[in-house]
């Protein structure tokens, strides 16, 4: 079951949401977001994930894990967010940045917490 | 296991002091939280009412596991109860270890009358350890007469 | 010996002891034993040597029931003992006159014997050696190869608790007094549990142990008594021994002192001792080192407790 | 040899459907000492009792064993049909079959074995009981109330209305506590202080009440009806009886720059000060870390204006030590910290309040006389934001894990209180759930959303923002349409978690009455003992019990009172006759176990003891029945095993093991 395997990579039990939104609300890419934060745990729980798996918030998630952090159920959307994107990338393989490319992409302009999530998000 | 193959049943005694692990035990029941048979309980006001005595004569009479609950230290209900249980069965547990005892065969838990949860899993963990570990013959009657 | 004796009519004689707990030759020259002197006619016979192990503390708690005082005297590892019992309110202070002799470390007569010293006539000390008459001939031996087990543990040379000292005494200190119990805890638990099933299995529960240890002073054994159902029992159920043995280490844990005696005695050879040095070590590596008897007055490790104290699964397996 | 007879209990299909019960019968019946058997449906039932007292007389039992219920459920019950059938009520031992059997196995087998062990073991241990008589002890009629706010002071009311003494110990210089700090009580939106002063008021004008503030509990000795208590009386600076309370001392004091703990901070306060106008007593005390005549021996302003000559700098720490019958904890509770929960920029804004700070700002009396302001620049707000749960129901170590429960009232309240002094201000509430259980409660909410058009939105806030134009960046989401709102604040007020006060866990300690992980104390059974400590003489309170509204504290204080006067009411109690004993013929005299014991119940005397023939004077240890609780610790520690406890005897526990692992 995909769904188990989400819950158990992200180590995310979604029946501890008590639907606070606090997640939503401190997520600083929540208008790019078409699945919200809040709404992955519950995705999760309906076991709707081919929808999650093809959601644009995968990409838009800075992996900031504001909402891990302030999280008070102690869900960690932010780890779910994270596993559905790892299995994206892996399913896919070939898109996988390589460390030279990034320093190509690099410029002045780019935010330093762009940079750090990029290498979380490639690193493995 | 026994040589007929039976499955084996270990016999484990449970001490409870009253006022936090009997209850704890008591909540594992109305909230069926299931735990094996092969535990058996017996309550005493404080867990410094356990002796050393009683463990080993249990082990004496063929128990193979011995398991001992009191309240949280800083909760016992005659207020410093555990602290003084947790010196001697560390002692004692040490001892026991130190002759050859499998590490294992006793422990102390704290459970507070809520943690109906924890009495149940503590229970679970112990009986599958002392499983693991089989039948008690180290301290029971078995001594070699040269 | 000499001053001792002196000393000892002295008290006797302006009235201050009524009584002399000493040490007088035995059956041989070279295994004296515990006595009670009353009169100078008595004292005669009163001998001090390096066969005078036994530790006389533990004769004070009846000593302590006379009228009058009586004068005790004390090697500095007995005085150990005797600010056990004093803490426990077994003996009376105002009873006993110490008199805190002086040692240099006590002689094994096993140790002679393994040695293989046979045909043992008189035996006389120097300071390092040791001169054995024999039936066979004149033999020399090192003092520190016969001394007893406990003395290469010495505790010190100081007395702890005394009215007078009589005697120079010297430390004997040469071995870690947990190294044995340190081997040991290496051991597998298969090991472990051999080593003390073969040790366990010689005992035949003569109580030696019991009655010589001054830590062990019940009125009454609990293995005595029928409030544990556990009276009699000695040859009905071989798991005694253990549970006997155990349960004496712990009910003297935090007042042993370590005095080595039930091991001394023991005519089976049990190194009783390893017992009791556990509880000591576990005591000292959990609870801060602890000597019983140092003083009278600090209350033992298992009658106080911390609240951050080890659990107990943590004490065992810390290994 | 006993003659003991076996009832095992259906409890319906409770027992029954897991265990067979006649067969524990039967098998009972081959134990020894066991004469009678039997099954019946309902055991705790008066027909199941009666059965039990016919058994008694037909058979001549001298024990019972009863399997059924947990003997924290129906011991008593069972003792007292013994006592109906004639014999002593602890010939009795239950064989817990339900909870720890019958409820927890589904195999009928298993659950049958194991019950006929358990029966075994309780029938072993009934073979060596011995009738027990409790001893008696006499109650001091005097109560003692710890805590002196709305909850103490109605439990002190109530139980002195019943004609006892009673005392009230507040640590702070007044009584009143946080109902005092409120502006408006909700639903009902009456005035806190209003209602609240005269009952304090009466409290200090009634003739069995003494009330000490500004002073502590030191020790705690004794038990029920019987303890004894220090009370540490910290030295005031002023003599109580010469004050008049004109207050000219705070008006003259020159270090005026002290926050107020009355008003949360928010306000000044001199040193030597009254906490709050209507403060009771109203006699000032010297902060004495921050008077100057304290710290560099100058000053001495107040004692030269004081006309009544009641300053005085050399008072110390008086002890009182008093005797009472009962104890009733009425501690209360504090907000949380909000040090870990920086996203809501609590310490980099004045302008993020919590709630209660907010009460102050609200009330006439406090920083802002009663005006709703920005405390930044004073400046009238246009925009507020309330933010729910803030640390409420937070499993993280930021917060607490229970609901806070007042905390949907008093935001309603504050949110309707703002829209109605104020209309031009806009108001948004972020919640998670609204919990409105009780009477007119959710009326209430309604009514600051339909009448007073309070905006709520369904979701949380993940961040506030002091911004350049002074105002606060509010990053909230809203859940129910699915976005994310910014909004441009003026005030930020946080519902914060309360938690019980931080002295409690001392308190509870020295009382020996338990406590849960959040610092609440524990009742002696969650619904039919609600206001009653597991330690008996000790009484619960108030939101020390547990998170709780004035109406429901009131109503608990009244309860715990009547508990209390229960108590009071009896000249004398029976001790539990569980005790330790001490066997002369055994005992050392070695003090050890005196050395263990909690209630210091062990005293030594020199005795005639004839052992055997023996006579002599030995040092022997003698328990004090009434002190000793039964905890069994001086038991374990005795090496001579002369110390055993009633009813739980080393042989009978023997006895008890070796029929388990026979």
């Amino acid at each position: 079951m995909i769904q188990d395997d989400i819950k158990k990579i992200s180590g995310v039990n979604p029946y501890k949401c008590m639907k606070c939104g606090k997640c939503s609300a401190s997520c600083p890419s929540f208008n790019e977001m078409d699945i919200k934060p809040h709404q992955f745990v519950s995705y999760v729980l309906n076991d709707d994930i081919d929808a999650l798996l093809k959601s644009e918030s995968i990409k838009q998630c800075l992996s900031c894990f504001a909402c891990v952090e302030r999280c008070p159920r102690d869900v960690k959307p932010g780890n779910l967010i994270d596993t559905v994107r790892q299995m994206v990338v892996r399913k896919r393989g070939a898109e996988l940045l390589s460390p030279e490319e990034v320093t190509q992409l690099l410029d002045p302009e780019l935010p330093q917490q762009l940079l750090v999530s990029a290498f979380r998000r490639y690193r493995r | 296991m026994s040589i007929e193959n039976k499955e084996f049943k270990p016999k484990i005694v449970a001490f409870c002091c009253n006022w936090c692990s009997y209850a704890g035990a008591d909540l594992a029941g109305s909230s069926r939280l299931a735990y094996p048979a092969d535990v058996k309980i017996i309550r005493v006001p404080c867990s410094c009412r356990v002796n050393p005595m009683f463990i080993l004569r249990a082990f004496e009479k063929g128990a193979d596991g011995v398991i001992l609950c009191g309240c949280h230290p800083g909760d016992c209900h005659y207020s410093t109860g555990n602290y003084y249980t947790r010196r001697r069965m560390s002692l004692l547990f040490s001892m026991l270890d130190y002759i050859g005892v499998e590490n294992g065969r006793t422990r102390v838990e704290w459970v507070s009358a809520a943690e109906g949860v924890k009495f149940s899993t503590t229970m679970n963990d112990f009986a599958k350890t002392i499983h693991s570990l089989g039948e008690n013959v180290r301290l029971g009657d078995i001594r070699c007469k040269n | 010996m000499q001053e001792l004796i002196t000393r000892g009519k002295e008290l006797l004689a302006d009235g201050s002891v009524v009584g002399i707990l000493g040490w007088k030759e035995g059956d041989f020259s070279y295994n004296p034993e515990p006595a009670f002197f009353q009169n100078e006619e008595e004292l005669d016979k009163f001998i001090y040597d390096g066969f005078c192990g036994a530790n006389l503390s533990k004769f004070m708690i009846e000593a302590s029931k006379k009228e009058g005082k009586t004068l005790v005297f004390l090697k500095p590892c007995d005085t150990y003992s005797f600010n056990q019992l004093l803490k426990e309110h077994r003996i009376d202070r105002e009873k006993a006159y110490i008199i805190g002799v002086g040692c240099s470390g006590k002689l094994s007569l096993d140790k002679i014997k393994e040695a293989g010293v046979k045909g043992i006539q008189k035996i006389t000390e120097e300071e390092d050696k040791i001169h054995v008459e024999t039936l066979y001939g004149d033999k020399t031996l090192n003092r520190s190869d016969v001394l007893l087990d406990r003395c290469h543990v010495c505790k010190g040379k100081e007395h702890r608790i005394f009215d007078e000292i009589i005697g120079e005494s010297k430390e004997t200190n040469d071995k870690d007094k947990f190294s044995e119990v340190e081997a040991i805890e290496k051991m597998s638990s298969e090991e472990k549990f051999l080593f003390f099933q073969k040790e366990l299995s010689k005992c035949i529960r003569c109580n030696a142990c019991r009655n010589v240890c001054p830590a062990c002073s019940c009125r009454k054994c609990v293995f005595d008594s029928n409030k544990f159902d556990s009276a009699q029992k000695v040859n009905t159920n071989s798991f005694e021994e253990k549970m006997f043995h155990i349960i004496r280490a712990f009910h003297v844990a935090g007042r042993c002192t370590d005095c080595g005696e039930c091991s001394r005695v023991c005519p089976e050879g049990i190194p009783l001792h390893l017992f009791n040095r556990k509880f000591i070590k576990d005591i000292d590596e959990l609870y801060g080192e602890f000597r019983a008897g140092e003083d009278a007055e600090t209350v033992g490790p298992l009658t106080e407790f911390t609240f951050d104290d080890a659990e107990p699964q943590e004490a065992v397996e810390r290994g | 040899m006993q003659r003991i007879g076996v009832f095992v209990c259906h409890c319906g299909s409770n027992i029954a459907a897991t265990v067979d019960v006649e067969r524990v019968a039967q098998y009972a019946l081959l134990e020894p000492g066991v004469v009678h058997a039997e099954d019946y449906q309902y055991m705790c039932s008066e027909a199941g009792q009666m059965k039990i007292i016919e058994a008694v007389k037909e058979k001549n039992l001298t024990g019972i064993v009863v399997c059924s219920c947990s003997p924290r459920m129906h011991e008593t019950t069972f003792r007292n049909a013994a006592k109906r059938a004639g014999i002593n009520p602890y010939m009795v031992e239950i064989a817990n079959i339900r909870e720890h059997c019958s409820w927890i196995h589904k195999d009928k087998e298993e659950g049958t074995e194991k019950a006929v062990i358990l029966a075994r073991a309780a029938i072993a241990k009934v073979n060596l009981n011995t009738p027990l008589v409790p001893g008696e002890s006499r109650v001091t009629k005097r109560a003692l109330i710890i805590g002196g706010g709305i909850a103490g002071i109605q439990t002190a009311l109530d139980i002195a209305d019943a004609g006892y003494e009673v005392d009230i110990v507040e640590k702070t210089p007044s009584i009143g506590g946080r109902m005092s700090q409120l502006d408006k009580t909700f639903p009902t939106l009456d005035c806190s202080a209003c209602i609240l002063t005269p009952k304090m008021v009466d409290a200090a004008a009634h003739e069995k009440i003494n009330i000490y503030t500004y002073s502590e509990v030191d020790k705690v000795s004794g038990f029920v009806g019987d303890f004894t208590v220090d009370i540490r009386k910290k030295a005031r600076s002023i003599d109580m009886d010469k004050c008049t309370g004109c207050g000219v001392c705070s008006e003259k004091c020159p270090m005026k720059k002290i926050p107020s703990e009355f008003n949360r901070g928010l306000g000044n306060r001199s040193a030597i000060y009254t906490p709050f106008a209507q403060a009771i007593p109203n006699v000032p005390v010297i902060d004495r870390e921050n008077c100057i005549k304290f710290k560099t021996g100058k000053c001495g302003l107040c004692s030269t204006v004081c006309q009544a000559g009641a300053i005085d700098y050399e008072q110390e720490d008086e002890i009182i030590s008093e005797k009472y019958g009962a104890i009733v904890v009425a501690t209360g509770f504090d907000t949380i910290k909000l040090d870990d929960f920086d996203e809501y920029a609590y310490n980099q804004s004045k302008d993020v309040i919590t709630s209660l700070e907010l009460e102050r700002v609200m009330n006439a009396a406090g920083p802002t006389k009663g005006h709703l302001e920005r405390l930044s620049d004073g400046k009238h707000p246009e925009e507020i934001v309330f933010i729910q749960c803030v640390g409420s129901r937070d499993v993280t170590c930021r917060g607490k894990e229970y609901c806070s429960k007042v905390c949907c009232m008093y935001t309603a309240k504050h949110a309707m209180l703002i829209r109605d002094k104020y209309p031009d201000v806009n108001v948004t509430v972020f919640y998670i759930d609204v919990r409105t259980p009780g009477k007119n409660f959710d009326e209430f909410y309604r009514r600051a959303v339909e009448e007073y058009n309070v905006n709520y939105v369904k979701g949380q806030v993940g961040k506030v923002a002091p911004m350049e134009n002074g105002k606060l960046l509010v990053q909230g989401v809203d859940l129910l349409d699915n976005r994310q709102i910014l909004k441009e604040a003026d005030m930020v007020v946080l519902a914060t978690a309360i938690e019980p006060e931080a002295g409690v866990r001392k308190i509870a300690t020295m009382l020996t009455a338990s406590i849960d992980t959040n610092d609440f104390l524990t009742e002696a059974h969650p619904k039919l003992r609600p206001v009653e400590s597991p330690t008996a003489g000790v009484f619960l309170s108030g939101v020390c019990q547990g998170p709780k509204d004035i109406p429901e504290t009131v109503a608990q204080a009244g309860a715990a009172a009547v508990k209390a006067i229960g108590l009071l009411a009896k000249d004398k109690l029976l001790t539990n006759p569980c005790t330790a004993q001490a066997d002369e013929l055994l005992c050392n005299g070695c003090s050890t176990c005196a050395n263990v014991c909690p209630y210091g119940a062990i005293a030594y005397e020199e005795k005639e003891i004839n052992d055997h023939g023996i006579r002599e004077t030995r040092r022997v240890a003698a328990v004090n029945t009434a002190l000793c609780q039964g905890c069994g610790a001086c038991t374990v520690t005795c090496p001579s095993g002369a110390m055993d406890l009633q009813g739980f005897s080393n042989r009978q526990i023997l006895a008890e093991v070796d029929a388990i692992c026979r």
